[in-house]
């Protein structure tokens, strides 16, 4: 990665940037950081390696602005740019606002695997790597102002199969019942940290419908009936904005599938509404802001 | 103290004993998804004692994260309200990790200090605490960094230690554990003169001086404003994931919950890292960002809870560094303060 | 109300919450009124300017209130008086249903229609059907099963909800 | 450059001479055209509005031929015909396959075969237009056919339906004209040149096609032409071969031989007038051309 | 804690019949917040009114629940009763226990429980309905008239005579539109000019209307009672205040051109009015074929024009208008006719549409009235009228019936007829609509006194022979082809909307159909308004329409306008949706949804006047109160009025069971 160091530090010292929005060695093995640069120094902590999974864009939503000094950049994997697009299209970010230091990738690692030194120089065998990964097309980024690492050939993917999109599949054909204890019993376990939401870069509100108590939509404790309003709550309010950067599902604490639910709705958006895909161009309405005079109605009578 | 033995069958006898005895046991158990976390055992195969260390801590047992206070019933024009008498049985936490133990006379200070917790008090008095001693301990674990150790007593009634050639060596701590190995006295064995036991885990010992760290914090000149919080807590994304794992993390929110024309009152975990958990009413929040929520928490296990418990905040359970989506490593701070207080 | 409790109950009648829209719907329901078209007693209507008004938020509540069946009823495409507000609906309808769909809501339970202030004999024929098969269906004990658990967490009072 | 090359029943049969003269003036201009194997009738004759499957069979069966014989030899990726009739056919069973895939999944399925609907069909035409030039069929010519007034008939199969065949406009062609100016001669522009020359009716009313066929010969007359040069097998029998009966009702029509463009333009580009094979003309167009000089 | 008052009302025994209501009075004096509660006979009778009006002021009541007919009905009536008493109108709610049980549930028992609900319900609502005080807007009262055809005189004439100021604004260089090329107009074959002209005169007259000719309309906003349009005045290069029409200049100017009012017949000058009666008759140079703006020589006009009003210097002129209503009267086009080849229209000089047709009849016409064909100027003996060229015809057309076609055709044969005695006309068509008073009859006066041939069927065809048009066609009614050696065709052309109509559409925010036709907000009860409040159509381009449907319109329109600066202030409904601008993070969802354009950004300024945070803001003037917004809302941080999340809550909550 010494391009991105020295780009970084070349970008810190014409004070192009105030801050550099990057991964650092972790404190643990087979962990790596979230890191701001602001000095020239700190740019040489600056790395990127199959085990930077976090989803950066988060810090550039206004809560963190406290942090920022000024113009930022940001290393950002290919999913990553498809989160700061969706920022960009819902009017949270203007494209000028940010330096994408894109980094062309072939995988991060998937939750709780731990890479030997050996492997991270190698390639990333698919069995580690992240789900999300199986079936990303944008293994070189669609928007940067600089590009980093050797330029990965994007796949040609069949969009929504393979992948999550299987198991979303597997659960569509289930029987109704079957689906409900399914998931009841994941729900069951929901603690309510709200670690989802306030890892998502698209959970930007400044105050949650969780945090209402007049009227309570969602009910504040971790019982099914309050665990299955936010999780369906959620769900909704991510249909046809969620990127599949997959942040929620792997902080859950409690491994709740909530990729599932979120590429559920991303299928259904593709599916109904003429392929629409979120966070690959930032022109397009969202679904749910345009409709088409010839929608689907079936299921009305 | 006495040592007392169980058989490799002694945890088999002791569940079917306390099943019987309709005493409620909760111990590392795997659940649906595949993690350890503490639960209703029935039987020692459920166990997982080889496990580091559960998920979340076992306060949930004293402490649930969901719980009823009271109730209420409009009728007319009236009230009724009602309040939530639990029952609650008596308990046994089987195969806990000392650290955690520990935590439960800590969180004891907290649910007594002003006002007495009930709810919470009744819990811990008919609990009987059956700790493992740890054999292995991962990157994360720091209690002996912090004062404690994978074979520490404090909070334990009972402590175990595994044999190598099976069973285990019971050290009755407390005369509560005195007791419960005499009314399961077929079980609590004499132990042998000399019993060799499974080599006791070494969790790295890291430079860290908690008492430099308390009078660093207690220079709020020097503290207060230090530019570390920033540095290290910028990246926080508030998910209060350490809170909801920590064995000592106490904070609780209560709320109501309408159903039609009842409802009731309802006490549920909230933590220090939800940027809602100081928001006033006017809109001002004291701690605006992420650093100075993080500032807090860090402070609260460091000086607060000794300055008003005379009792450490932290066990060094290395959960909180375990769960955190942004690798925010609370033993980073503690070393680096450890250096600047130097 | 857990199954036991419904069987010992010698009439149970369901409860269906019917959200519709002021200008369309809601005047096909008093047209119905009007002439006096009699229909099944168990819905209760609940009164928006639009069904573009209408947020997921108040179907899931309506479960979560004992609701057997939720019925959902606005204006024809074209016909909506805010020009545009039951095409933005449908397609938040669209990716709802998919949504309890999927997570196991029964989907038998939850019904769409269109039906304008002339409709009155449509009104009537919806709400009939809708309330015949939530007789058959029974009462929507699996939902409302995760009322019951509730009690359970909270040990004892359990009758008293 | 070799395309791949559909005869259709006619043109080894009644319109050789048609055919030939296209072989020769494709050899003079670069190119040939391989006759693919196997081919079967285009099935003009079951019309595709009937909708059945079969009508659709046998064109279909004839395009994946067409793709076959391009890959396996190395062809040009196209067809390239010389009948209206078979162009009209082919073109349309594309047409209808890319609004309909229902219908091509049940061909298909049918001939067991995978088609596309993307076999590109060209007429000759369009081959020396597009691909050949009509400057460089020009610069090609040897004899010039100066004076000859000719009237381009296209009839209707090339043209119509418009949206599904849509070889020019269906009213203000140019393509036909554009290839008889490039051979010297002068292109009379007539009403009828679109008109249907009666081949539908032949059977059942042969009165009736032979006035639409007198009609355009009229027309073309009336605008002065000396003869009607045609793309069409059938348009070139009816014309022709009716005339006699066609003075039956108009005493004073005066004859007017009906010849295929490539006979044109095969003299132009100097085959040998003693070769060129006027076998399917009633009405020998020799002493005309004699007549203006060109023999 | 709130004190609401509950009525239940008999109806009569409209509803006590099958509803126990002295129970549900009984029942909901124990629901928390009601302080009292009675059934009644009539609440609606003025006793009834009254005893509300009593009790809340006895009892100190801060809401109302009427549990009686529908809302639809009588919830206006309750609202004022207890505004009269010093109740805010939006505290009173109405519980339907009429339409929705007496009338519909004959089970006594469970009609009562359901009104029970219902009635239980709406206290529950009304006790979180807030104070609301409708919202007020001032008027400004002056309208705006886009187009100077027969619809905007109409409509602008009817406004000012009502003594209220109107401005029109019309792109072309006079007033008249498409009526004043007509010849004579069915059913009663008066000429056009003669009852077209003295409106355009009086137009001009009018002390109350200001006219822009040669202007077009580049922006707009504000909303209803409040527009502001900024109208482009193109340079005429004439002193339209010092001309005296005197058109010395046209008669000098050496530069002719063709004259696209006579269908590009006849010639015209570079400088000119498209005709004598123009209004304003004041001559515009046509910069594009002016020698001098060419050449930079000549300025003969200049030279010979005695006020000296000429002047090539003139720039472009912007206007900024503040207006109340307005009244879009744009008018329409005629389809091109390059595609339909099959008619030759472009190659043969004698086939000619339906407005040139006009022009040839018309006495000041490019030949004075004579019929004589474009081609060589002989009387045409014979002439096919096809009708439905481009109207439905939804393959190379449009599908929509032109409307007019039928009855112009009918009138064109008759002044074919009058003045070639001896001659033919042909008309081929699909069907003969003549809907309308008078319009039977003069089709058949056509037919039977003017002895115009019809023959129902389509042309397939229409080419030159010698000095002859052939036109072949069917006839279906005898099913044999037809064909017909004609000296002229006419073509009746679909009416389309007029070029451009979209983008006006889009600078006035009024929506538009697929064939850009501007959109009425209901096709049946609301024909002449547009779904933005404030802005109403006229005429032609709103749909195909015949002169006198077009003027009734016109007038339909200026009394809308009418009744709408009539008023000093706009009272609305403040039934509007609301943004919580300490929680809004300005994702803009609700911008997007909004179907009037009612939510625009606004930013947050600190005390520096810095802008500190961008939030959506809502306009009262434009916000209908659908509340699509508030459901598209992820965090209910903008919320309707009326209908806030709350309120919908305790709806459900309290059929809770």
């Amino acid at each position: 990665m010494e391009s991105l160091q020295s780009k970084a530090k070349e970008l810190i010292k014409d004070a192009s940037v105030a801050v550099i929005i990057g991964y650092a060695a972790g404190t643990k093995k087979g962990k790596t950081k979230p890191f701001f640069a602001y000095s020239e120094e700190d740019c040489e902590k600056l790395i990127f390696t199959p085990e930077c999974v976090n989803n950066l864009t988060i810090y550039l939503t206004r809560k963190f602005d406290f942090m920022k000094k000024g113009k930022v950049a940001i290393v950002a994997k290919g999913c990553d740019i498809k989160t700061i697009n969706v920022l960009i299209q819902e009017n949270q970010l203007k494209r000028d606002d940010v330096v994408i230091l894109g980094v062309s990738c072939e995988g991060v690692v998937d939750k709780d695997v731990i890479l030997d030194r050996a492997e991270l120089t190698a390639d990333l065998p698919e069995d580690k790597k992240s789900i999300k990964c199986i079936t990303c097309d944008v293994n070189t980024p669609s928007d940067f102002d600089h590009l980093f690492g050797e330029g990965v050939e994007s796949k040609a993917i069949e969009p929504m199969t393979g992948g999550i999109y299987d198991e979303v599949d597997k659960v569509r054909g289930m029987a109704q019942g079957e689906k409900w204890n399914f998931w009841m019993e994941h729900f069951e376990r929901c603690i309510k940290c709200y670690a989802c939401k306030k890892v998502c870069p698209l959970c930007y509100c400044d105050v949650c419908i969780t945090e209402k108590n007049q009227p309570q939509w969602i009910e504040t404790s971790a019982h099914e009936r309050g665990n299955y309003a936010w999780n369906i709550k959620r769900a909704m309010d991510l249909s046809g904005r969620c990127t599949f950067c997959g942040e929620c599902d792997r902080v859950c604490p409690a491994e709740i599938p909530l990729n599932l639910l979120n590429q559920e709705m991303a299928k259904l958006n593709y599916e109904a509404f003429d392929g629409y895909r979120a966070g690959y161009q930032t022109e397009e309405k969202p679904p749910f802001v345009s409709f088409k005079e010839d929608d689907d109605e079936g299921f009305i009578r | 103290m006495t040592l007392k033995l169980l058989k490799e069958d002694g945890l088999k006898k002791l569940i079917e004993a306390l099943n019987k005895a309709d005493t409620r046991v909760v111990g590392p158990k795997r659940n649906k998804a595949g993690m350890v976390t503490y639960d209703d055992v029935n039987a020692d195969t459920e166990l997982e004692l080889d496990e580091v260390i559960g998920r979340y801590s076992p306060k949930d047992a004293f402490f649930p994260q969901h719980e009823t206070v009271m109730r209420y019933k409009l009728d007319g024009k009236d009230v009724h309200v009602k309040a939530e008498t639990p029952v609650i049985k008596e308990t046994v936490l089987l195969g806990v990790r000392p650290c955690d133990a520990a935590a439960m006379i800590s969180l004891n200070k907290v649910f007594t200090w002003d006002y007495v917790d009930t709810l919470f008090t009744e819990r811990q008095k008919k609990a009987t605490i059956i700790s493992l001693a740890c054999n292995n301990a991962d990157e994360s674990c720091f209690c002996t960094s912090v004062g404690f150790a994978p074979d520490g007593t404090e909070g334990s009634d009972i402590l175990l230690k595994k044999i190598k050639s099976g069973g285990y060596l019971a050290e009755l701590i407390t005369k509560e554990g005195e007791a419960f190995a005499t009314t399961h006295k077929s079980i609590f064995e004499n132990a042998p003169a000399k019993a060799d036991t499974v080599a006791i885990a070494e969790p790295t010992k890291l430079d860290i001086d908690i008492d430099r760290i308390k009078s660093w914090l207690d220079d709020k000149e020097k503290s207060w404003e230090h530019p570390l919080w920033e540095q290290l807590a910028a990246k926080c994304v508030g998910c209060g994931g350490c809170t909801f794992v920590c064995p000592t993390c106490h904070c609780f929110d209560i709320v109501d919950e309408p159903y039609g024309d009842q409802g009731k009152r309802v006490k549920n975990w909230d933590g220090c890292q939800f940027d809602h958990f100081t928001l006033h009413a006017s809109g001002h929040n004291p701690r605006e960002h992420q650093p100075q929520r993080w500032r807090n928490r860090f402070s609260c296990k460091f000086k607060i809870y000794p300055d008003r418990f005379e009792k450490k905040g932290c066990v060094g359970c290395g959960r909180c560094i375990r769960v955190c989506p942004v690798n925010l490593d609370i033993t980073e701070a503690m070393t680096e303060i450890t250096q600047i207080a130097k | 109300m857990s199954e036991e409790k419904v069987e010992n109950k010698e009439v149970w009648t369901p409860r269906i919450i019917a959200y519709v829209c002021n200008w369309c719907t809601y005047g096909g329901a008093d047209l119905a009124g009007t002439s006096r078209k009699t229909y099944d007693a168990s819905v209760r209507v609940i009164k928006l300017p639009c069904t573009g008004r209408i947020d997921p938020l108040f179907l899931l509540k309506a479960f979560e209130r004992g609701a057997d069946s939720i019925l959902v009823s606005g204006c024809h495409p074209g016909d909506c008086h805010y020009n545009t507000g039951n095409y933005h609906s449908r397609r938040r309808w669209t990716a709802f249903r998919d949504l309890l769909e999927f997570s196991g809501i029964d989907m038998r339970r939850i019904h769409f229609s269109w039906i304008s202030a002339a409709e009155a004999v449509k009104w009537v024929d919806v709400v009939n059907d809708v309330s015949e098969k939530t007789k058959e269906l029974g009462p929507y004990t699996e939902f409302q099963r995760i009322n019951e658990k509730i009690k359970e967490y909270d040990g004892i009072f359990a009758e008293q909800g | 450059m070799k395309i791949p090359y559909y005869p259709g029943c006619t043109l080894n049969t009644n319109a050789k001479d048609l055919q030939e003269c296209a072989e020769f003036s494709a050899e003079a201009l670069g190119f040939s055209m391989v006759e693919m194997p196997d081919w079967n009738c285009c099935g003009a004759s079951l019309p595709l509005t009937a909708n059945s499957a079969m009508g659709y069979a046998g064109p279909t069966n004839v395009l994946i031929g067409a793709k076959e014989e391009g890959q396996k030899e190395g062809l040009e990726d196209k067809l390239v015909t010389l009948c209206a009739v078979c162009y009209n056919v082919l073109k349309r069973t594309n047409y209808a396959f890319n609004k309909d895939a229902a219908k091509l999944d049940t061909i298909n399925s049918l001939l067991e075969s995978d088609y596309k609907g993307d076999t590109n069909v060209v007429h000759f035409l369009e081959v020396l237009r597009d691909d050949i030039g009509f400057d460089k069929v020009k610069e090609s010519v040897s004899k010039e056919l100066k004076g000859l007034k000719v009237a381009p008939y296209y009839g209707c199969f090339l043209l119509r339906p418009h949206e599904e065949v849509g070889l020019d406009d269906p009213y203000a062609p140019t393509i036909f004209e554009g290839l008889l100016k490039s051979l010297g001669c002068e292109v009379v522009d007539f009403s009828h040149k679109g008109e249907c020359c009666g081949s539908y009716s032949a059977m059942s009313n042969a009165e009736n096609a032979a006035e639409c066929s007198f009609s355009v010969i009229d027309a073309a007359a009336a605008a002065g032409a000396d003869v009607i040069a045609t793309t069409c097998p059938l348009c070139q029998y009816n014309l022709d071969s009716k005339q006699a009966m066609m003075k039956k009702n108009h005493g004073d029509m005066k004859e007017m031989p009906i010849i295929y463009f490539t006979q044109l333009l095969s003299m132009a580009l100097g085959k040998d007038i003693g070769k060129i094979s006027f076998k399917s003309n009633s009405i020998n167009p020799l002493p005309l051309l004699k007549e203006k000089g060109l023999v | 804690m709130s004190r609401v008052g509950v009525f239940v009302c008999h109806c009569g025994t409209n509803i006590s019949a099958t509803v126990d209501v002295a129970k549900v009075a009984e029942e909901m004096k124990n629901q928390p917040g009601v302080v009292y509660t009675e059934d009644y006979k009539f609440m609606c009778s003025s006793p009834g009114q009254g005893k509300l009006k009593e009790i809340i002021d006895e009892h100190k009541l801060d809401s109302v629940v009427i549990a009686a007919c529908s809302p639809h009905m009588h919830e206006k009536t309750f609202r004022n009763a207890a505004e009269a008493a010093g109740l805010n109108s939006f505290k009173v709610e109405m519980a339907n226990i009429r339409e929705q049980c007496s009338w519909v549930h004959p089970d006594k028992a469970e009609g009562t429980v359901k009104s029970l609900d219902l009635t239980k319900k709406m206290i529950e609502k009304v006790r979180l309905n807030e104070e609301l005080d409708k919202i007020v807007m001032p008027v400004t009262k002056k309208a705006l008239v886009i187009g100077g055809g027969i619809a905007g005189i109409q409509a602008a004439l009817d406004i000012a005579a009502a003594g209220t100021e109107v401005i029109i604004v019309e792109k072309d260089v006079t007033l008249g539109g498409h009526m004043i090329q007509l010849s004579e107009t069915f059913p009663t074959l008066d000429c056009s000019q003669c009852i077209m002209t003295p409106k355009m005169v009086e137009a001009s007259l009018n002390p109350n209307i200001t006219i822009y000719t040669y202007a077009e309309v580049e922006a707009l906003d504000g909303y209803v009672g409040n527009f502001r349009a900024r109208i482009r005045r193109k340079a005429k290069s004439v002193v339209e205040e010092d001309c005296t029409g005197c058109g010395i200049c046209q008669e000098k100017c050496p530069k002719k051109v063709d004259n696209p009012f006579e269908m590009g017949h006849g010639k015209s000058k570079a400088i000119a009015v498209p005709f004598p009666q123009a209004v304003p008759n004041v001559p515009v140079i046509d910069r594009d074929s002016c020698i001098y703006y060419k050449t930079g020589k000549c300025r003969i006009c200049e030279k010979v024009c005695g006020p000296k009003c000429i002047d090539f210097d003139q720039q472009d002129e912007i206007v900024n208008v503040d207006i109340g209503a307005i009244v879009v009267a744009t008018g329409y086009d005629t389809m091109p006719l390059d595609r339909f080849g099959e008619y030759g229209y472009g190659k043969y000089k004698d086939v000619i549409d339906g407005l040139t047709f006009e022009r040839m009849a018309s006495a000041a016409g490019f030949t004075e009235g004579e019929m004589k064909r474009p081609s060589d100027g002989k009387t045409p003996e014979t002439v096919v009228f096809i009708q439905c060229v481009g109207s439905r015809d939804e393959s190379k057309g449009v599908s929509y019936c032109s409307k007019i076609c039928c009855m112009y055709s009918a009138k064109q044969t008759m002044l074919y007829k009058h003045k070639v005695h001896h001659g033919k006309a042909h008309v081929f068509y699909m069907d003969i609509r003549a809907g309308g008073k008078n319009y039977e009859e003069f089709v058949r006066r056509a037919i039977e006194e003017d002895d115009a041939n019809y023959i129902r069927g389509r042309v397939s065809r229409v080419y030159e022979k010698g000095d002859k048009l052939i036109v072949k066609g069917a006839d279906t009614l005898s099913g044999r082809p037809v064909t017909i050696e004609a000296d002229m065709v006419v073509l009746a052309t679909a009416m389309t909307a007029r070029k451009g109509a979209d983008k006006l559409a889009q600078t006035l925010g009024i929506s538009y159909d697929r064939y850009n036709f501007f959109s009425e907000s209901h096709p049946k009860l609301r024909p002449v308004e547009t779904n933005t409040a404030g802005i109403f159509l006229a005429g032609a381009c709103q749909a195909p329409k015949d002169v006198p449907e077009t003027v009734a319109q016109a007038s339909a329109a200026a009394s809308k306008v009418l009744g709408l600066l009539s008023q000093e202030t706009l009272k609305r409904e403040p039934i509007t949706a609301e943004v919580n601008e300490a929680n809004c993070i300005a994702c803009f969802d609700c911008l997007n949804i909004c179907p009037y354009g009612a939510i625009t950004s606004k930013g947050i300024t600190d005390r520096d006047g810095n802008i500190i945070k961008e939030v959506a803001e809502v306009n009262p003037g434009v916000c209908q109160g659908c509340g699509l917004c508030n459901a598209a809302c992820r965090s209910k941080t903008i919320e309707l009025r009326g209908f806030k999340d709350n309120q919908i809550y305790a709806e459900i909550n309290s059929l809770a069971v």
